[in-house]
């Protein structure tokens, strides 16, 4: 078992390393300067534009040699430092990150999540029900096939732009000021609301189908077979092939998250929604590719914990892993 | 999500002592009776018919003015106009277009790339494995928008071809995983072993052997590829990373967007591109599934 | 097992839905006792910031938050592009005694927001930093300036080296004037942080204190010792003013529709069809009732890098002022809230500058005919020319279209290209490109600084600081410009002249194209605030846009003084 | 009179019509007695093991019945023949290496049947642990899960299971086709063993190793295309088959470690016909050295004497 981890381990740190490499290089990689494109912005006369011009290239630490710039980055990222943001300038990235991680986590968690386990409830019982089967799944396989973009936009137009159900974009109501009163907590959720619902329900279509599928083949696995020949109710039939269809919808989950992330994105960009994906198309439109940088390291991040998450969990509900790890077979 | 449909489950295996291989026209014959499969594959086969007769039946080159702004649709605009004036029809079907365009090419560079990755993993094993599979951990892992901002950022502006060989380059990981591990069962298997030790040629065995084995499989694979990169083109198309003009389905919504469309309720600009995209990718699940249960006997319901 | 991941899952969730609550609230919560913005008594803006407010500098140019000149820091004198007249502010005067001495007289009861006073030290310093710290925008200046000299406690005279009308102009009045710094808080920076530091607790001479700013908004209070009160009876009729960092221009759309925002400065697609049009009960208003709706802001150009064949022909250059319909991109991509530019490119502002014979002699129209004509005069060969545009730039993107149309349609080949905006920069800053669009050229209170981006030499390897990108060679006329700085400003008749000189050469040659008029985009919402600045008779016709350079510069901020409660 | 099977028609439904893979077969195993069931791959010799206990549901029970201990087994109806699953007849499938949820410890699995069965697990665990450790098994299996046991002890495991009721009727499908020789012959014993310890009545074992036949076996059926074409003691068929086909069967029967008959039954030219549109007369006619005219009508199962059928016209 620790052998098992600890190979796991070093696979993803090697997955880090080659990601986090590739990610150094957006700001540097990318054609033009940043700092001629930052002070483009400004209307400025020659003799400070060349003062400014070497300034910013050395706040930025862009005037080094590249395998120094490449070792400082790491020093730094070793510190918890991603540099300075260019968009919210002088801001360091990682504080800019920090306000909006919290809205995309907000709404990525529980979205997830709970698609997950509704997706997988409903397409068990799909699977079980003919008349379920005949209603659900059609409408998991429109649900799945959405564009997430598109689904954000028909909500807002239906329920924010022509009926005012709900706010139309932002994180919470301009008039309010943060602060632990109700009056916020209710504006948060309101705006929360429907993307929350794009990605739930999206998410939700796909693992639905899933789950109806692998059930059906797991309903024809030898063991159940085996368990109706021994006179073994329906339900019990059922109950194991739930139970064992879960994990390839487990590999599934973590083989999605990279989806599940775009997809929050452009959901988040249609409803203005202050999170990490709105944030991405902030840092594209200002340019900022140190704040492109820090955002993409921490999505890397995120979703090689979520994979390690996913691993262990895996560990944890399929014994074949488990013995076989103890017995040092794998 | 939806590639799990085609689970990793081992739907090759021997039939039962009594069945038999179905023969072709008994496939034919399934495939017609089953609903799922006719129902998938009539959508995707009309909107591929209005792709290909597009040039034919647009009324207008996409990106002409033709109209007065945000017209509603009717018997002169069947689909409206844009807020520019220009027909929603005409950049449909000309959209749909592009989205087959990028779904066969990207899907189809996507398929090769998973299979090339997955056999050569799964059957070679060892280090190739090891780097293989590390390859594709690295690329399921980044952000592939990241990659796509770098790589266009050196072309000045993007064209479907360059989409769709991105998307081809970048969406192969999770087929290949699943390829990988079908092929290691196959490899197990007698067959393989004797071909081995007959000292054929490994990739011989693994397109005389494997493959043929694993063909419905494969086939299933290809299709949800071709869906994935559909929706994934849609995406960047909505970042704004598409090719210019309102020619592909994602653009499509994504002027709309920028163009204040949800405000000023022109709904009928951004209403048609998505219901197409539903269109193709569901179809093409649908299908997935369908053709799924045609393959596999044991799925078959009479 | 399973009961466990339930309960897991349940707390994650909890956690996960709590958490920004506490993150977002928590730290409001412990700085601030505000927790809400009356609607009635708060002013919502939009559509200036494009970032999360950081920096209260006024003079990090391009970073400040919103508010930061105007509100908070005031210059000394506010100019007024709709009737070209300078407005005296914290100055009551200022004028040249001397071809060399510059006098400027101050108001007496202007205190900063610490209550400290502010008097001809202040602005001494300010000045004087022109010369003492290279990297403060204005830093030009230094090589002119002798010296600064505090006469009394309201009085300065700044002395010239050398003549430096147009520069000194220029850190007086209009977009760049630059606002007065308190010595007492600034000197005790390091020359090098003056102009980086992000002030987050700024003391200013204007109307509003900083209250709070978080990532999609800073708010405003209203100060109670204004000296504006007293010296010219404004009074801010809001309490708060509440400037919201832009989102999408969509969102920012809907917003103004539902009363949510008050005053937009985005462009905001289709907002011609809103106002009056389809549907007035939105309560919907811009400056002008009908077309062009909306003040103009700046001028767009076809920048032809004449660096390169075919763009050095100065035929080719004509063919394509000749072959591009600007009232078509002002109809079908602006649906008419902009116009086509006068052929000189002066922004209305300026149009007492423009010589009408000059004009009508040698300006262009859209002309396809000519154009052809023009086009073989040139000898143009069929080489493709790509025009960039900014990639996410939507409303330029879609004119590029139209553009290449029209050239299509005289016989040039050419194509768009939608590059990102920094390899644009590298671009054109290397004189790499064929064609571009471009609106450097900003409102000024004189075409002085219009020329000069034209002009400017020598072309360097890198055009850097945005000035004649399009590379064009032309020392006569470059020192027409530079004959315009050291021309003291009462001479009109001899600026005149060269201003037609420079008009007659301009269109001659053709060094840019001048397109259409970006518009000061301005839409109001008149739910909660009326009597909104406007071209019909009303007390308020002032500048209705809050972007640097208008909000505390021009007379945006007389303004929002002027507006009333809708009750 | 433990079994008695009378005129039993299984087919399997295709789009082409009814596949009758079993064909009008009737026997009887008495109590106590372990018969065989031997064939060709194809021949039906599954189907009927399994649709005794469960019939698939790509299979009809198209005609006859079958009796066990004088009470009709309902065949084709799923829910009632639950009443008599696991308690009465019992099913060692020949997939015994993945017949137990891999995800699930033996034990638990175990007493989550059981109790479907509404029957409480701790009246049957210290049977249950007393019958593992009978066939040779510590009674910590039930702490494992399937992956952690060995094929020969899966086996065993379902074995054990299968019987833990003392059904009337077991049928053992390809027990020991997976297993190496040695195992075999132990499974063997086993099968053995439980009749005479009385806790299985009557067993039928299907193989495709006659050699197994031999070893455990009282008396054998044999089938071909759907049909039972001899029936007899062991020691009868082996030694003095009359259908001309057993004797092929046998005759390519003696080599110690030829496992599958199929492999060697190549040797009979021709293949068994579609069962989909069977030749009138005798089915294997067409293979048959014998053959003849009279074979164009089908022959009758016939007693040639005592517990001792053929249905072949060259027989008698």
């Amino acid at each position: 078992m620790r052998r098992y981890f600890a190979r796991k381990l070093l696979t993803y740190f090697l997955t880090f390393f080659v990601a986090v490499t590739l990610d150094w290089g957006i700001p540097r990689l990318m054609p033009g300067d940043p700092i001629a494109g930052l002070l483009s912005k400004f209307q400025l006369q020659p003799s400070s534009y060349a003062v400014l011009h070497s300034s910013y290239t050395r706040a930025f630490n862009l005037g080094e040699p590249l395998w120094r710039q490449y070792l400082d980055f790491w020093r730094a990222l070793l510190h918890g430092s991603l540099g300075t943001s260019i968009y919210a300038y002088p801001d360091p990235v990682t504080t800019v990150i920090r306000h909006a991680v919290v809205f995309t986590l907000a709404l990525l968690l529980p979205a997830t999540v709970l698609s997950y386990l509704a997706g997988n409830k409903v397409g068990a019982i799909a699977a079980r029900r003919k008349l379920l089967d005949d209603t659900v799944l059609p409408f998991s396989y429109v649900l799945t096939a959405t564009p997430y973009q598109w689904l954000a936009l028909l909500l807002a137009f239906v329920l924010a732009s022509v009926a005012h159900v709900f706010p139309i974009s932002g994180g919470f109501s301009y008039s309010l000021v943060p602060t632990l009163s109700w009056a916020f907590l209710w504006s948060l959720l309101t705006h929360w609301f429907l993307p929350f619902v794009t990605l739930f329900l999206v998410g939700f279509g796909g693992w639905a189908i899933g789950m109806r599928n692998l059930i059906i083949y797991e309903l024809d696995a030898d063991y159940a077979h085996f368990l109706e020949s021994l006179g073994a109710p329906r339900r019990l039939v059922r109950k194991y092939a739930y139970k064992n269809a879960r994990l390839p919808q487990l590999t599934g989950l973590a083989l999605s998250l990279g989806t599940i992330v775009g997809g929050a994105v452009v959901t988040e960009i249609v409803f203005n929604y202050p999170g990490i994906g709105w944030l991405v198309l902030q840092a594209i439109n200002s340019e900022d590719f140190f704040l492109l940088q820090g955002i993409f390291l921490f999505i890397i991040v995120g979703v090689l914990l979520a994979n390690f998450v996913v691993d262990v969990v895996y560990v944890l509900v399929d014994p074949r892993t488990r013995i076989g790890l103890q017995e040092g077979t794998r | 999500m939806s590639k799990d449909t085609t689970t990793t489950k081992d739907d090759t295996a021997a039939p039962t002592e009594e069945g038999n291989t179905a023969p072709r026209h008994e496939l034919v014959y399934f495939a017609l009776r089953n609903r799922k499969l006719v129902i998938g594959l009539s959508i995707v086969g009309l909107l591929g018919l209005a792709a290909i007769v597009a040039p034919f039946s647009a009324r207008s080159n996409p990106d002409a003015f033709v109209g007065p702004p945000m017209q509603p649709p009717s018997s002169s605009y069947l689909l409206g106009t844009t807020y520019f004036g220009q027909d929603v029809y005409s950049q449909l079907v000309n959209g749909l277009r592009q989205s087959f365009l990028v779904g066969i090419m990207g899907g189809g560079i996507a398929f090769v790339v998973a299979t090339a990755v997955g056999f050569t993993a799964g059957y070679r094993g060892g280090a190739v494995d090891e780097v293989l599979n590390m390859l594709t951990n690295v690329l399921l892992v980044i952000p592939t928008l990241a990659l796509l901002i770098i790589v266009g950022g050196y072309l000045k502006g993007t064209s479907i071809v360059f989409e769709a060989m991105f998307v081809g380059a970048t969406a192969w990981p999770w087929a290949a995983r699943a390829i990988r591990a079908q092929t290691l069962s196959l490899v197990s298997r007698d067959f393989v072993g004797l071909a081995r030790l007959s000292g054929v040629r490994s990739w011989r065995i693994v397109v005389g052997e494997v493959a043929p084995n694993m063909s419905s499989y494969l086939f299933l694979t290809f299709i949800l590829l071709f869906g994935n990169a559909i929706l994934i083109s849609a995406s960047y198309d909505f970042l704004g990373f598409g090719p210019p003009g309102g020619v592909s389905l994602g653009s499509m919504m994504n002027l709309a967007f920028a163009w204040n469309a949800l405000q000023l309720h022109i709904w009928w600009w951004f209403v048609p591109p998505g219901v197409a995209i539903m269109g193709i990718v569901g179809g093409l699940y649908v299908t997935n599934v369908g053709l799924d249960e045609v393959f596999n006997p044991k799925l078959r319901s009479l | 097992m399973h009961k466990h991941v339930k309960r897991m899952t349940a707390a994650v969730l909890a956690a996960s839905l709590a958490a920004p609550a506490l993150a977002i609230g928590g730290a409001g919560a412990s700085s601030h006792a505000t927790t809400s913005f009356p609607r009635s008594q708060t002013l919502y803006t939009s559509g200036t910031a494009y970032s999360p407010p950081t920096n209260w500098n006024p003079l990090s140019i391009g970073a400040y938050a919103t508010g930061t000149i105007g509100l908070l820091y005031e210059p000394l004198f506010l100019y007024d592009p709709t009737t070209n007249k300078t407005v005296p502010w914290l100055a009551t005067s200022g004028s040249w005694t001397s071809p060399t001495s510059f006098d400027i007289k101050l108001r007496s009861n202007v205190t900063w927001s610490d209550g400290r006073p502010f008097t001809a030290a202040d602005v001494a310093y300010t000045v004087g930093l022109a010369k003492s710290s290279p990297t403060v925008p204005y830093a030009n200046l230094g090589q002119y300036i002798a010296d600064v000299e505090q006469v009394g406690r309201y009085e300065v005279v700044v002395n010239f080296a050398k003549p430096a009308y147009t520069q000194w102009q220029n850190f007086l009045y209009g977009n760049n004037a630059t606002p007065m710094l308190p010595k007492h808080i600034w000197s005790k920076l390091p020359a090098s942080a003056v102009a980086t530091f992000a002030n987050p607790h700024p003391v200013g001479t204007g109307p509003m204190l900083l209250d709070e700013a978080n990532a999609q908004e800073v708010a405003y209070k209203t100060s109670t010792h204004w000296w504006a009160t007293k010296d010219l009876g404004l009074k801010l009729e809001f309490n708060y003013l509440v400037d919201i960092v832009n989102g999408s221009n969509n969102v920012e759309l809907g917003q103004v529709l539902q009363g949510n925002i008050d005053l937009s400065n985005n462009f905001l697609p289709g907002i011609s069809k809103l106002v009056g049009g389809i549907s007035s009960s939105y309560g919907l208003q811009t400056y002008y009732a009908k077309a062009p709706y909306m003040l103009s802001a700046n001028t767009v150009w076809l920048e032809p890098n004449i660096s390169k064949a075919p763009m050095n022909n100065v035929n080719f250059r004509k063919a394509l002022a000749y072959a591009v319909d600007s009232k078509q991109i002002a109809s079908v991509v602006y649906s008419n809230i902009v116009q086509p530019a006068n052929p000189t490119g002066l922004l209305p502002n300026l149009t007492s500058y423009i010589d009408r014979s000059v004009v009508a002699k040698s300006g262009y129209s859209y002309n396809t005919a000519k154009a052809k004509a023009l086009l073989k005069a040139s000898g143009y060969k069929g080489r493709t020319i790509t025009l960039e545009v900014p990639n996410g730039w939507t409303d330029w993107m879609a004119a590029a279209q139209v553009i290449v149309g029209d050239l299509k349609a005289v016989g040039i080949s050419a194509r768009a290209t939608f590059p990102v905006y920094n390899t644009r920069v590298a671009d054109l800053t290397n004189g790499t490109y064929d064609l571009a669009l471009d609106n450097n050229a900003g409102p000024s209170t004189t075409p002085w600084a219009y020329y000069d981006r034209v002009y400017q030499l020598p072309i360097q390897q890198k055009q850097t600081a945005q000035l004649n990108w399009e590379r064009v060679n032309d020392p006569a006329s470059w020192a027409l410009v530079q004959e315009l700085g050291t021309t003291p400003p009462t001479s009109t008749a001899t600026l005149q002249s060269v201003y037609s000189q420079l008009e007659r050469r301009t269109l001659q040659t053709m060094p840019v194209i001048p397109l259409w008029y970006n518009g000061a985009w301005a839409q109001y919402n008149t739910t909660y605030w009326t009597n909104w600045p406007s071209a019909a008779p009303t007390s308020n016709h002032y500048t209705p846009v809050m972007w640097a350079g208008w909000l505390g510069q021009d007379t945006t901020i007389l303004a929002l003084a002027a507006l009333k409660p809708a009750k | 009179m433990s079994l008695d099977v009378q005129n039993l028609v299984v087919a399997y439904r295709t789009l082409r019509g009814d596949v009758r893979a079993v064909d009008d077969v009737s026997f009887s195993v008495a109590d106590g007695e372990i018969m065989g069931l031997a064939g060709e791959s194809g021949c039906g010799k599954s189907t009927l093991g399994n649709s005794l206990v469960r019939l698939d549901r790509t299979m009809r029970c198209l005609g006859g019945r079958a009796l066990l201990d004088g009470t009709e087994l309902p065949l084709s109806d799923w829910d009632a023949m639950d009443d008599f699953r696991f308690k009465k007849v019992s099913l060692v499938p020949q997939y015994s290496m993945s017949a137990l949820n891999p995800t699930r410890r033996i034990g638990k699995m175990i007493s989550e049947v059981v109790r479907s069965r509404k029957i409480r697990y701790k009246d049957v665990l210290p049977e249950l642990e007393r019958r593992l450790r009978l066939v040779g098994l510590p009674t910590d299996v039930l702490a494992k899960y399937p992956i952690e046991l060995s094929g020969g002890m899966k086996q065993r495991v379902v074995m054990v299971l299968t019987t833990l009721l003392d059904p009337s009727l077991l049928v053992a499908d390809e027990v020991t086709s997976a297993l190496d020789v040695s195992t075999q012959r132990a499974v063997g014993g086993m099968l053995v063993e439980l009749r005479d310890m009385g806790i299985v009545t009557s067993t039928i074992v299907i193989t495709h190793d006659l050699s197994v036949l031999v070893q455990v076996a009282d008396s054998v059926v044999v089938m071909y295309a759907g049909k039972l074409v001899e029936r007899a003691p062991t020691a009868t068929v082996v030694d003095a088959p009359r259908h001309p086909y057993t004797k092929l069967l046998i005759a390519s029967l003696p080599e110690v470690g030829v496992r599958y008959a199929e492999h060697v039954l190549a040797g009979i030219p021709g293949h068994p016909p579609s069962l989909l549109d069977p030749p009138k007369g005798c089915r294997f006619a067409d293979r048959c050295p014998l053959a003849s005219a009279e074979c164009a009508v089908e022959p009758p199962l016939v007693e040639l004497e005592s517990g001792h059928f053929v249905a072949c016209w060259k027989a008698s």
